[in-house]
């Protein structure tokens, strides 16, 4: 079997949004084995473990299922994450951080193991930022820009890049630190209210993303001038405001909706044979279609080591060097019926960030649905690769690490 | 006026509806504290518990579906379209009731005469039980809470005070929050009634014996079980009323239970004893947390509200050790 | 002594604390309609624990009845809630004044008619009867029962049982801690109470010669058995019981600071 | 020993104490004094104040008035344990022994004011502090022979009837080894046999180690017997004060508390 | 008659003022530290080292810390996470600041500083009483994880504010970092405990744990027969706080190896701890053990009973583990609310007395 461990979690502050995650995660390796027979004919495996968001109950997690031939870890909390890194190097098991976790572990030659593509927290700043600019054709000076942000390792994240792209285009930025879980941000936004930013961007998770879209509403603030990274853009966020959530914003590294080929084939071997993770209610969601996509990017990164390899049961080290290789151009996601859902992958020994392309999703109430209103879009490489090369600089000089040689 | 003073205005003024949104919490707390001495960590969880209740009554969800659905295999969710809410409501106080008749009869009966801390931590084992227990029943999704209470920017006000600011001044008038009049004004209904009940009626003069006394309540012959049944059951109610509130507000879901870290400074300020103290507690914590994070928590990086809050209360313990409006802390030899 | 006249009836309990304390050891007593019944024995014997048994409130302190039976007017009562004790009309007034502190006196004195559903009047009546026993009370009512003297808590304790018009009441040691004239006058009162209104009395009593000056019977508990009962007259006779419990030693009182230093050995002859 | 020998200078007096409790007034300008070596009693009524008195002494309450003089010196408004450290041990009405502790560590509690190894050296424990501890140990077993307590040596207090634990707690204001030992009621609830323990008890210390003692009690007869000299209260005034025979015959205090004479 | 102490005499009062009086009693700890030293070193993994052992011991030390406040002091305190970051971020800049310095010495600097933000914290308790107090703590609770969280030179400008534990060694042998093999960091925190354990025990049995004690039992009357109340309570606050900054340094430096302060600290640690505590025992040393022994192993166990042993679904698992959890609290206090330890207490009890029932 191929092992893909899940560290999920459906309980706790967080848990309504892990479980779609995992409900993705997992219906995606159902289907390859009910479909497919598995990857390359072997059948895939999840064996999921409880973390409730908790770092130290991921590491029981990490432990208890290393063991068992795990072949990638997707931990989905960016405090395990940084928990995991020097034990997954260490053990030689790779970890796939999509879009969350620590940024400059897109520099491969400091971060063997960790892989954070297609996108990082900083692309998704910076692709936001780069909407606003658009919508404020192309003029950002003397802009006020709000950030509202989980106060803690992970919220704290695209404060640098932000720091950086204010400098140059001289806008102005307003940190508002909402503390977990998030229930009461009155003060955050009389001040929204008062000092009337031109944006407000959030970096939230869980009910902190609810709590803060209704205060939004509350106080009318325009929401398409309202952008939320791609952890503030689940249907959970918005729905509980009903109709003044209507065109709330956030950024995405894939397509929403279930307007997919795929979803015909989960829905047939899947859904409709009973075998779906949880009450198969979530298909579909912002999510799940995330987590979906993350099973395919590690089923495509096994099947690449397979090639690779030529071994059907890949070992955790084999896995690692299919992702570092993965390659998946828009004729594979067409054949796996995913056309238009993401944009091409290319990961190297260099970039295990990916391209860091994103895209803008709107919601309307009305319909009750997400949808793209840009096309994918690159960020500014030339802020964030310096940020990242200083960062892991200064992850490897603080652990006594020498950069890998990458050959191409 | 200038803008800065009608600002600060409408901070406090936001911090006293704050301030009301966790009495609504700290009450329920105070209600059984009174009552039995026993300080009740699982009233958040109680107020989670009510609300999805409520909920999955209004929508028709089936209980334990999940739970169900596993071991049949079968597909069970929702029967029909849910009912009235004013059903769903009664219906809900009723699987309270039921609730803290269940309670005491299985824990509370054999905790007769005991230390408060263990008492607490009894409370600390239902908190965890109820979370898994809801979960289990109803999901651990995120779900919409709507009994038809207005919420959002009150135009009344922000048109009416727009006109208050000096001549040439940018302002946009004052902001308040529809959902937290209505809380309030629940509330203070809230507070007049249970202050009433435990002031002047018989039962009000029991719950307090009891609190003092376990063994000497029964000697008198009164029966901890109708009096535990009364206020637990009482203290569901508070807590259905705060979970509507601060459902309607942010969703009902697991992190709705966290909201008992908002009322604990609320309560020993106001005191654990003193129903009018909850609100009054719960008045000064609100205006003081938002008015430091206004002037001074914006200046050191923000998120200040949490510790300030509790050390708000700490400098008013300092004075006075039980809270504003506590009873007295009887020390004698 | 079991007659139709006995109201209350022990018959050979064991009691076990914490599941290992055997305390008492096979204990029956008979009180009598209408009696005062003194329960008379050294530190320890075991006084508390029979009257909490009867009144049910052992299981509040991890002790349990093992053995034997315990019958109120013919009926059964270990399983019995304390609260349907009180309604029964068995009230208990414990050792060592529990009083409700944050209550006020007169708090403490209407939580006590607790169960009563005869009515304001006659509740009010009651108070004004009480504070007529205790006049102290009626001076100290609005004072936070916490902060009244230790005397006073006594005088909150026994008031606070009367309040309950009880059959029978269980007092465990009402004069501790009382004023001489006090302790006099409390068992006025339960004279009065007995004599007036009928109502039974069963009282652990460390002040032998007051007790047994007022009670019609006796037991005397050691280590948690009978060791001696007999009528309270024939009882204040006994030598052993002159010499341990009434301090007369060959009939004549001694001084305190005659008092040897080594053990004398009781006897027990009855 | 003869009685004139035995008692020595004033040890402890109160001047003009006044101490009321918002409305209440608990003590009104109340002066006497403790002779060295005496068994001072006080007596009255429920509430008359007596606990009160002691809660001055022993620093508990702060009077609104008055002074205090102890070993001739006029004292400041020290914190209880100062005091409980100059020499003066109480014990309680309402038993206020450590519950959780057994008799033995109760005992030893008493002899807290006197051990001194730093918490260095507790922790090692090898060492100073169990030569400390062997040291003290060895005078509270002296005490707890003398009271008759070694069969609950290691017995958690609470489970101690209430007699034993009057004992316990009469032990441990011993095991302070205090100039001044105050009771308040420490025969309450015990049967003529303990009382006459009790009353052994104390003369015995009184004789043993010359320790003065203020005493509480309400059993006439214990106080007319032990006591050199006895102060009646009276709803916080003083009513009395003399010998037991001058007090036992005071009409006053007849009427007020003792109801019959009591010869 | 499997449990006796007669024939056990003793003839001076050292040996009866011995950790361990009953002979019986010792033999069993020097057994269990022969094979926690000897035994289990050689057969241990990387699964048993984080997920049980490590967990294990750095709670169990928490758990003697605030069993010392709480337990024997009788002060309820909630800011045990909060004293834990302390321990966790003095931890961090002195490993940074000086690299050659043994870690071992790091880690009890690590707690004498967390001791002295614990005498600060502790001064309201001198006025303050009960759950007020408890709810107090909370300040510190709140306040030093906002602080570590708000100041960049705690985590020394991080981007994200997380702290990460670099590499040290001792005796050659590295202890922190990824690659520290788990019985080396095993035998570190095992060593740590075990010293501590015996020091708190002495500390409880002597002069300081009896001014502890009184204080808890009875504040006013330990103050009116000469206990200082004030040196009391802040020594338990310091030597508390010691203990829980230690196991917030072990916490992070050598079991996690990273940390952030919201949630690695947060005020659900303070409860954990306060878990143990009351569900050991209170005012046991013994029960600290048992009590951080439950909590860390039964969700363990249950998980793999429920999701390894049945195949349930694993949000199915996790919500029974919890409404287990609760019950089982419960349960525990309902049949002795005196925790683990005095259940062990009781069974000794009869074992002694056993066959016969009484
Ligand atoms: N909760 C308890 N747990 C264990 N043992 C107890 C408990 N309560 C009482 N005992 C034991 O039971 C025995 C009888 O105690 P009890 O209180 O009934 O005596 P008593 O006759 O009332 O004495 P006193 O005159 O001192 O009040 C004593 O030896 C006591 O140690
Ligand atoms: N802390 C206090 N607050 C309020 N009132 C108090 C306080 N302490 C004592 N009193 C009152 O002062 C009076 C004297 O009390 P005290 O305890 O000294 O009486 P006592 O002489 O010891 O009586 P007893 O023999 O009944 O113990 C009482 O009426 C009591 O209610
Ligand atoms: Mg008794
Ligand atoms: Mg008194």
């Amino acid at each position: 079997d191929l092992t893909f461990p899940m560290l999920s979690y459906r309980t706790g502050p967080y848990g309504p949004n892990g479980t779609e995650f995992a409900d993705g995660y997992a219906d995606y390796f159902t289907l390859l084995n009910e479909r497919d027979g598995g990857i390359g004919g072997v059948k895939a495996v999840t064996p999921e473990c409880e973390t409730a968001y908790n770092t130290q109950k991921g590491v029981e997690c990490y432990e208890s299922t290393k063991g068992q031939g795990a072949l990638v870890y997707q931990p989905l909390s960016t405090g395990i994450t940084y928990q995991l890194i020097p034990k997954v190097t260490a053990d030689d098991i790779p970890m796939h951080t999509m879009g969350y976790g620590r940024t400059s572990a897109a520099n491969g030659k400091v971060f063997s193991h960790v892989f954070n593509y297609p996108g990082t927290y900083w692309d998704a700043a910076s692709v936001i930022m780069k909407h606003v600019s658009d919508m404020e054709k192309g003029d950002l000076k003397g802009k006020n820009i709000a950030l509202v942000y989980h106060n803690s390792a992970y919220g704290k994240e695209p404060i640098r890049t932000l720091e950086e792209l204010a400098k140059r285009d001289g806008f102005k930025l307003t940190l508002l630190p909402v503390d977990h879980p998030g229930q009461e941000q009155k003060s955050q936004w009389l001040q929204i209210r008062r000092e009337r930013p031109d944006y407000v961007l959030m970096y939230g998770w869980g009910v902190m993303n609810q709590v803060a879209i209704k205060e939004a509403g509350n106080i009318r603030f325009p929401m398409d001038k309202f952008i939320g990274i791609w952890w503030s853009g689940s249907e959970n966020d918005v729905l509980p405001s009903g109709d003044k959530a209507n065109g709330y914003k956030a950024v995405t590294f894939h397509g929403v909706g279930t307007d997919y080929p795929i979803f015909d084939d989960i829905k047939k071997y899947v859904a409709d044979t009973g075998k779906a993770a949880g009450d198969g209610s979530n298909i579909g969601t912002a999510l799940y279609n995330r987590g979906m996509y993350a099973a395919v990017l590690a089923a495509e990164a096994a099947a690449n080591a397979q090639k690779m390899f030529n071994t059907k049961e890949i070992t955790s080290g084999q896995m690692r060097d299919g992702m570092e290789s993965l390659k998946v151009d828009n004729a594979r996601m067409e054949a796996l019926g995913l056309k238009g859902f993401a944009p091409e992958i290319n990961v190297t020994c260099e970039n295990h960030g990916g391209p860091g392309l994103a895209a803008i999703q709107q919601w309307d109430a009305k319909t009750k649905t997400w949808s793209l209103i840009t096309d994918f879009v690159a960020s500014d490489r030339d802020i964030i690769d310096p940020l990242i090369a200083e960062d892991s600089a200064a992850y490897a000089k603080e652990n006594k690490l020498t950069e890998r040689e990458c050959k191409s | 006026m200038s803008p800065v003073i009608l600002n600060a205005l409408e901070v406090i003024l936001n911090g006293l509806m704050a301030g009301v949104m966790y009495a609504l919490v700290a009450l329920g707390f105070v209600l059984i504290y009174k009552a039995s001495g026993i300080f009740n960590y699982a009233q958040g969880v109680m107020a989670l518990f009510a609300a999805l209740t409520l909920v999955g009554f209004q929508t028709g969800q089936i209980p334990f579906a999940h739970l169900i659905n596993a071991i049949f295999g079968t597909k069970l969710h929702h029967w029909g379209d849910g009912m009235n809410t004013f059903l769903a409501i009664i219906l809900t106080m009723l699987v309270m009731i039921l609730f803290a008749w269940l309670l005491e009869k299985i824990v509370l009966k054999h905790m007769v005469n005991q230390a408060p801390i263990i008492l607490f931590m009894t409370t600390i084992g239902l908190a965890y039980f109820m979370e898994g227990f809801g979960d289990l029943m109803w999901g651990a999704d995120i779900k919409t809470m709507d009994v038809g209470l207005p919420s959002g920017g009150s135009f009344w006000l922000e048109d009416f005070t727009r006109g208050w600011a000096a001549e040439g001044t940018e302002y946009y008038g004052m902001y308040i929050d529809v959902l937290d009049v209505w809380a309030a004004g629940i509330a203070i209904l809230l507070v007049i009634a249970l202050t009433l009940f435990s002031q002047y009626t018989k039962t009000g003069r029991a719950l307090r014996a009891v609190a003092d006394d376990h063994q000497a309540a029964l000697t008198v012959g009164i029966s901890l079980r109708s009096i535990w049944i009364i206020v637990w059951s009482l203290a569901g109610f508070v807590a259905l009323v705060a979970g509507i509130m601060w459902g309607s507000k942010s969703g009902v879901q697991f992190s709705l239970s966290l909201i008992a870290l908002k009322a604990l400074p609320v309560l020993i300020l106001g005191g654990f004893t003193s129903i009018p103290g909850a609100i009054i507690g719960g008045l000064i914590i609100g205006v003081g947390e938002k008015l430091f994070e206004y002037s001074i928590g914006s200046m050191i990086g923000g998120a200040t509200e949490n510790w300030f809050a509790y050390v708000l209360a700490l400098a008013f313990l300092m004075f006075r050790p039980q809270g504003l409006f506590g009873e007295k802390i009887i020390e004698r030899v | 002594m079991s007659t139709d006249n006995t109201i209350l009836s022990i018959k050979n309990i064991e009691v076990i604390y914490d599941h290992v304390i055997l305390v008492l050891k096979g204990v029956s007593l008979d009180v009598p309609k209408g009696g005062i019944v003194a329960l008379l024995g050294a530190n320890g014997a075991g006084k508390t624990t029979t009257i909490k048994s009867i009144s049910n409130i052992l299981k509040t302190e991890r002790g349990d009845v093992t053995k034997g039976s315990i019958s109120f007017e013919g009926e059964r009562i270990e399983n019995l809630s304390p609260t349907e004790l009180v309604k029964r009309g068995v009230v208990q007034v414990m050792e060592g004044r529990h009083c409700f502190e944050h209550l006020t006196v007169e708090e403490n004195l209407l939580t006590g008619a607790y169960t009563r559903k005869d009515g304001r009047k006659a509740i009010a009546d009651d108070l004004e009867k009480v504070y007529n026993y205790f006049p102290r009370l009626r001076e100290r009512r609005k004072s936070q029962a916490g902060y009244t003297s230790g005397g006073e808590q006594q005088m909150v304790a026994v008031g606070r049982a009367l309040m309950a018009r009880p059959k029978l009441i269980l007092l465990d040691e009402p004069s501790m801690g009382l004023a001489p004239q006090l302790v006099e006058e409390i068992f006025e009162i339960v004279k009065a109470l007995n004599e007036k209104e009928g109502v039974t009395f069963l009282l652990a009593e460390q002040n032998a010669s007051v007790a047994l000056r007022y009670a019609t019977y006796g037991y005397i508990l050691e280590n948690g058995r009978v060791v001696m009962d007999g009528e309270a007259a024939s009882l204040a006779d006994n030598e052993d019981v002159k010499e341990f419990y009434l301090g007369l030693s060959g009939g004549d009182k001694k001084s305190f600071r005659d008092v040897k230093h080594y053990r004398r050995r009781k006897r027990w002859l009855a | 020993m003869s009685e004139a020998s035995r008692i020595g200078d004033t040890l402890l007096e109160v001047k003009n104490i006044s101490l009321s409790f918002g409305g209440v007034k608990a003590l009104t300008d109340i002066s006497f004094d403790i002779k060295e070596g005496e068994v001072r009693a006080i007596i009255g009524p429920n509430g008359a104040g007596k606990s009160s008195m002691l809660n001055v002494i022993s620093g508990f309450y702060h009077p609104q008035e008055g002074e205090v003089w102890f070993r001739g010196e006029k004292r400041g408004a020290l914190k209880p344990y100062q005091v409980a450290r100059q020499g003066v041990a109480r014990t309680f009405q309402n038993i206020a022994l450590f519950k959780g502790m057994s008799t033995l560590d109760n005992l030893m509690t008493g002899r807290i004011t006197q051990m001194k190894t730093n918490m260095f050296w507790q922790a090692i424990w090898k060492g100073p502090a169990e030569r400390e501890e062997i040291e003290h140990r060895e005078r509270v077993e002296h005490i707890i022979d003398f009271l008759g307590i070694q069969a609950i040596r290691k017995t958690p207090v609470g489970r101690l009837p209430y007699g034993m634990q009057k004992r316990v707690e009469l032990g441990r204001a011993l095991a302070a080894e205090a100039k001044l030992l105050l009771l308040d009621e420490p025969m309450a609830g015990m049967n003529m046999e303990e009382k006459e323990d009790m009353s052994r008890f104390i003369l015995d210390v009184n004789d043993e180690f010359g320790t003065t003692i203020t005493l509480i009690e309400h059993d006439i007869g214990v106080v007319m017997d032990l006591s050199d000299r006895v102060v009646v209260l009276d709803y916080g005034c003083k009513l009395a004060d003399g010998t037991p025979d001058i007090v036992r015959n005071d009409q006053a205090v007849i009427d007020a508390y003792l109801g019959v004479s009591h010869d | 008659m499997f449990y006796r102490e007669a024939g056990d005499f003793k003839t001076s009062y050292a040996k009866d003022q011995q950790s361990f009086p009953i002979k019986l009693d010792r033999y069993w700890v020097w057994g269990v530290l022969a094979i926690a030293f000897l035994v289990v070193p050689f057969f241990i993994n990387d699964y048993w080292e984080k997920s049980v052992l490590l967990p294990f011991l750095v709670w169990s030390m928490a758990a003697l810390g605030l069993n010392i406040l709480t337990g024997y002091c009788g002060q309820v305190s909630l800011g045990t996470g909060g004293f834990m970051a302390v321990g966790a971020y003095a931890c961090y800049k002195l490993m940074v600041a000086f690299p050659g310095l043994n870690i071992f010495i790091i880690v009890i600097l690590a707690g004498l500083i967390t001791a002295v933000v614990g005498i600060a914290f502790g001064l309201p308790s001198l006025r303050i009483k009960g759950f007020y107090l408890a709810v107090a703590t909370l300040a510190a609770q709140f306040f030093l994880v906002w602080m570590f969280n708000k100041i960049p030179w705690f985590y020394n400008n991080s981007a994200s504010g997380m702290i990460t534990s670099p590499e040290r060694l001792m005796f050659g042998v590295p202890i922190t970092g990824a690659s520290a093999p788990p019985w080396a960091t095993y035998l570190f925190c095992l060593t740590l405990v075990t010293i501590f354990a015996f020091i708190a025990r002495n500390l409880t049995r002597g002069r300081i744990g009896r001014s502890w004690m009184a204080i808890r039992d009875m504040d006013i009357a330990a103050e009116i027969i000469g206990v200082p109340p004030l040196q009391a309570k802040l020594s338990a606050f310091a030597v508390s706080s010691f203990y829980i900054g230690m196991s917030g340094a072990m916490l992070f430096g050598v079991y996690l190896g990273s940390a952030e302060p919201t949630e690695a600290f947060g005020i659900d640690k303070s409860f954990l701890v306060l878990f143990m505590v009351i569900v050991g025992g209170l005012g046991s040393i013994l029960g600290s053990f048992l009590g951080a022994a439950f909590l860390v192993l039964v969700p363990v166990l249950m998980k793999n009973i429920m999701v390894g042993g049945f195949g349930w679904p694993a949000d199915l698992a996790a919500h029974l583990e919890l409404l287990f959890i609760g019950a089982l609290i419960m349960f525990f206090l309902i049949v002795e609310p005196h925790g683990l330890a005095q259940l062990w207490r009781m069974t000794k009890e009869k074992l002694r007395l056993w066959p016969f029932p009484h």
